[in-house]
């Protein structure tokens, strides 16, 4: 087999799996939603589709997929059946960076949390085309609510991540892991570190479109926002892309804050196999505390939305920055 | 205040012309039943039977420049209409307004009536009270009884070519209604 | 800036939107024409009738009793309230005295109604502001109250528990001992409530200063009920014209006078503290008796004109019985507290955002049926 | 967030879902709950109705329908009136309670079935006192 045939060969392998983990991770993540909200809500949730419930999302992807797509008339029909692939590929973009152990990782690029800032980003085209083009007036406001939340938090994501960056002095996402072998940076970086944690975790709710900062959906104000006039399976890729989306700013946050793959303390460093179930620990555990978020506070005013980006969390994060760069400076940083 | 001051004070606000001011007390309800009685000295007619309030009849052309008098008129100071009825009396369409004040806690009823079926026709009292201006639309709704003065007379429960309107006494509609 | 042109009352910024008959916060077949200006608003316009049963109309052809049951279809949260104000509306008619155990019971069921209806309204509230789980923790409590309903009237919601002349049935033998439980139980729960909602943060930016109506403004809209007594504008029924057993229990009326949604939301809460000690102060407390004096079978109103007023959970509904003599009402008017309520919406969500209006929307609390009479 | 941890923690026995169809054997109406009217009828398929049609005039819907006959009576061999059908619209009634309150013979009764949705209409219109039943002795109006 020539090298280049061999390499597509390899690609479409790595394609197909990152497809189906892609899939799966979406319809688990959906799945864990219903029951962690169902028990916040003194309910059960679905528990008849296979072992307690496992199958339910499958059984509703099944539903989605033979449902008829429905669509206005007056939609701009290009732009409309566009839009759910921005979204969807964008995220998936995203999910091939993630480490999830030190050889499980598609592509591991010089520049990687950069490219993970900037592929995140693309999602809200789609969701500003999806809006435009159903033309539908409360899409619209979605659309427009969505754009504008996107790209306020895209900075405090951008910003809170170069605070961490600092600590590195590296973008490739393998070298900051490994950066983490002597204490995960959000002990290493101690107070600085904790703020942008926190600033990370609330502008990367915010770019999820997730409650409290779910304005593009409000589904009390704005019907379903940008994804009212869509149905069947595109209504699914905006709703599996917004689970994976959530599922890669807290991989994104495990990466960056609490060490990847490596085990606390370094307990099970014999076994490097281990290192995908630590990540995945973690990072269910982030997810888990956003869905906590969404199912206890209420939702934000859309005005309130840019105040606290604006005249909060980006001063903190500017500041923040600065104390960061003086305690690298300093030395100051705690190491095991 | 009581019913009786309520009476003496508002009935002087609107005397009648053909009677001499001072010149026979008010008879109250009697003057009411039986018409062939001397002239009131109000043009307000004064009634208490059957109702627990002072019931105020009035005639249509007074009855914005009374109510503006209820509500501000300190000693009245009507200025909570919580209740705006239409009525058809057959053959008489009217409207009665139940009013409350707030400071004094008094309540009086005042009515309004109309023998054109046609065309019934009052002042909006929509300027005073806010409030009437639904309840209001709602009686033009039901009644068909026209509000002069009123910022925005058109149907709010009914759509706009709906015929008829189904509160009067003689509207019938052999599909919908059932009567027993 | 600059010059706008208009078209159809339309600057050109300003553009159209539907907000209902089938959107999640009209909480019903409410539909509101809005001018909006972006995300501002500019005006408000409902539009009623999509369920009116005409239910005056009804009553016109129905004898007394009949009537008590077509008012459980106005208000349906406050369906016993609406019940007894017919029900007084014509023992005040006919000057019968009932006996003071269906006093007692009707003021208890009363007050388990207007907590169960704010229980629905809180957990609604809760959730037209983005806090989904409010919901069913508000409906939990409600539940436990429907529970009690359903043992003792039959019914959850449409209850029909009272007749004129009294109670249809006697309370059952478990009621005492339940309300005494839900009474335990909901003291925890009010103190949670205020901990998942009240004192969020972000809910008290939501709802502080926003959809602000005045004292003045609520008097001449004919407010009534916590949409009133958030303004300062002391209004409750119960206090200035007591009926049933009002007038034995001692009670503070819930007063603020910001007026703004927070204000209301905050008068609901406590009205649920009130009403639990209403309940609390009756419960022990029932003298023994009949639960119904017998009326004739056919009920005839002597001639004449009567009005009622009770403070349901919204406000203040008024029945207005105009009597000829006959077995039916000439005209029965129900003054409904959300129509009145509801109009003043243009006037306080003007110059807010979408989700102002949606907050304010909540807290006026509007019952569409109840409106659409 | 305290609030809602709690319940989550606690979620196992705090479930306040009915699982409705699982639990149709242990779940029990309560003897007041309006259901639906039903006429019990004894061993001797016997029923209480005089056919005095109360509960008809006191319907407010007209979901009651008495269709009577005179008859002799074989208990007290006098003359008078025997119901043929009673027949009640389910889909008129609002259960509301009046023709129970009304009942001067107790014959119908509040039934606590509660599944009373059916896919046919006419399946609505129930006649309730059984074939060839009659009225029991000693039953006055």
């Amino acid at each position: 087999m020539p090298e280049t045939a061999a390499q597509i060969t390899e690609m479409i392998i790595i394609a197909i799996i990152y497809l189906g983990i892609f899939s799966v991770a979406g319809l688990f993540l959906v799945f864990m939603e219903r029951r962690v909200a169902a028990w916040f809500q003194l309910r059960i949730g679905p528990n008849r589709v296979g072992y307690q419930g496992l199958l339910q999302t499958m059984a509703d992807a099944l539903k989605l997929v033979s449902k008829e797509l429905t669509g206005t008339v007056k939609a701009d029909k290009f732009l409309y059946n566009l839009a759910p692939y921005f979204v969807i590929i964008s995220s998936l973009m995203a999910l091939g960076l993630i480490p999830f152990s030190k050889s499980f990782q598609a592509f591991d690029i010089n520049i990687g949390i950069f490219f993970l800032i900037a592929v995140s980003s693309i999602g809200v085209i789609g969701i500003l085309l999806g809006g435009w083009a159903s033309n539908n007036k409360y899409s619209l406001i979605g659309a427009m609510r969505s754009g504008v939340q996107t790209i306020s938090y895209e900075l405090s994501v951008g910003l809170s991540l170069l605070t961490m960056v600092l600590l590195t002095g590296s973008l490739q996402l393998s070298e900051m892991v490994e950066v983490q072998k002597h204490g995960w940076l959000i002990l290493q970086g101690h107070i600085p570190a904790v703020i942008a944690f926190m600033v990370f975790m609330i502008a990367g709710t915010a770019e999820t479109n997730r409650a409290p900062f779910d304005m593009v959906e409000a589904e009390s104000e704005l019907g379903a926002g940008f994804h009212t006039e869509y149905s069947g399976m595109k209504f699914a890729y905006f709703f599996l892309a917004e689970f994976i989306n959530m599922f890669i700013i807290a991989a994104i946050a495990t990466t960056v804050f609490f060490g990847a793959w490596l085990s606390p303390f370094g307990i099970t460093e014999s076994l490097p196999w281990l290192g995908i179930i630590w990540f995945l620990i973690k990072t269910f555990a982030l997810v888990f505390l956003m869905m906590w978020f969404r199912w206890t506070f209420p939702r934000l005013r859309v005005d309130q939305l840019l105040t606290l980006e604006w005249k909060y969390l980006l001063p903190i994060n500017l500041v923040n920055i600065v104390v960061m760069a003086l305690i690298v400076w300093q030395k100051l940083t705690i190491q095991f | 205040m009581t019913n009786a001051a309520l009476k003496e004070l508002i009935g002087s606000w609107f005397p009648n012309p053909e009677v001499p001011v001072d010149d026979k007390p008010e008879k109250g309800i009697s003057e009411v039943q039986e018409p062939q009685e001397p002239q009131p000295s109000s043009l307000l007619e004064f009634t208490e039977e059957g109702s627990e309030f002072l019931n105020i009849i009035v005639p249509a052309t007074h009855l914005h420049a009374l109510m503006l008098k209820l509500k501000t008129h300190p000693d009245t100071h009507f200025n909570y209409l919580f209740c705006l009825t239409g009525m058809d009396w057959e053959p008489a369409l009217g409207v009665v307004y139940h009013l409350e004040s707030t400071e004094h806690r008094h309540m009086v009823v005042v009515k309004v009536k109309t023998e054109d079926r046609d065309n019934p026709n009052f002042d909006s009292v929509s300027d005073i009270w806010r409030t009437a201006e639904f309840h209001e639309r709602e009686v033009y709704d039901f009644f068909g009884i026209k509000f002069n003065n009123h910022p925005n007379l058109k149907r709010l429960f009914l759509t706009d070519e709906w015929d008829g309107f189904p509160l009067r006494k003689d509207y019938v509609d052999d599909i919908n209604m059932v009567i027993k | 800036m600059q010059e706008t042109t208009t078209i159809n009352n339309f600057k050109s910024e300003e553009y159209f939107i539907n907000m209902g008959p089938q959107h999640p916060a009209t909480h019903g077949v409410l539909r509101l024409l809005l001018t909006i200006d972006g995300e501002i608003i500019k005006k408000v316009e409902p539009d009623l009738g999509y369920i009116h049963r005409s239910i005056e109309k009804m009553c016109e052809r129905d004898s007394y009793q009949q009537i008590v049951h077509l008012t459980d279809r106005m208000d349906y949260l406050s369906s016993h309230i609406n019940n007894e104000a017919v029900c007084l509306t014509v023992e005040k008619a006919l000057e019968l005295e009932v006996p003071d155990r269906v006093k007692v019971i009707r003021t208890i069921i009363g007050e388990l109604t207007r907590i169960a209806s704010h229980c629905l309204w809180w957990g609604v509230m809760g959730m037209d502001v983005g806090a989904l789980t409010t919901y069913f923790y508000g409906f939990r409590d409600r539940e436990m109250i429907n529970d009690i309903f359903e043992e003792t009237c039959g019914a959850r919601l449409t209850m029909n528990y009272n007749v004129p002349g009294g109670l249809m049935w006697d309370i059952h033998p478990n009621f005492v001992n339940r309300v005494k439980k839900f009474i335990v139980h909901f003291k925890t729960k009010i103190p949670e409530f205020d901990r998942l909602l009240t004192e969020n943060i972000i809910f008290q930016k939501r709802t502080k200063g926003v959809g602000v109506l005045s004292k003045e403004d609520a008097i001449s809209f004919g407010a009534s009920g916590p949409v009133a007594r958030a303004s300062g504008y002391s209004c409750d029924v119960r206090k200035y014209h007591p009926y049933s057993a009002l007038d034995k229990v001692t009670f503070t009326e819930a007063l603020q006078t910001q007026g703004d949604t927070f204000a209301r939301y905050v008068v609901r809460i406590q009205e649920l503290w009130e009403s639990l000690s209403i309940v609390e102060q009756l419960i022990d407390n029932i003298p023994e008796g009949e639960h119904r004096v017998a009326t004739n079978a056919v009920i005839k109103l002597p001639k004449g004109e009567y009005y009622q007023k009770v403070e349901t959970a919204r406000g203040e509904l008024g029945v207005y019985v105009v009597s000829t003599g006959t077995k039916n009402p000439y005209r029965l008017k129900f003054r409904s507290p959300g129509f009145s309520n509801l109009s003043l919406l243009n006037h306080i969500a003007v110059g807010g955002k979408i989700g102002d209006l949606v907050a304010t929307m909540a807290t006026l609390d509007l019952v569409i049926p109840d409106i659409d009479r | 967030m305290s609030v809602t941890g709690k319940y989550f923690l606690n979620s196992r026995k705090g479930a306040i879902t009915q699982q409705y169809p699982d639990n149709r054997d242990t779940l029990k109406m309560f003897e007041r709950f309006r259901g639906e009217v039903i006429m019990p009828h004894d061993e001797n398929n016997e029923h209480a109705c005089t056919g005095c049609q109360k509960c008809e005039i006191a319907c407010p819907n007209g979901s009651i329908e008495i269709i009577w006959d005179r008859g002799i009576d074989e208990y007290s061999g006098k003359k008078r009136k025997k119901i043929d059908k009673f027949v009640y619209h389910l889909s008129l009634c609002t259960m509301c309670g009046l023709c129970i309150d009304v009942c001067p013979t107790d014959a119908i009764k509040w039934g606590q079935n509660f599944e009373n949705s059916v896919y046919d209409r006419t399946k609505l219109t129930r006649v309730l006192n059984k074939p060839d039943s009659k009225l029991r002795a000693g039953i006055e109006d």
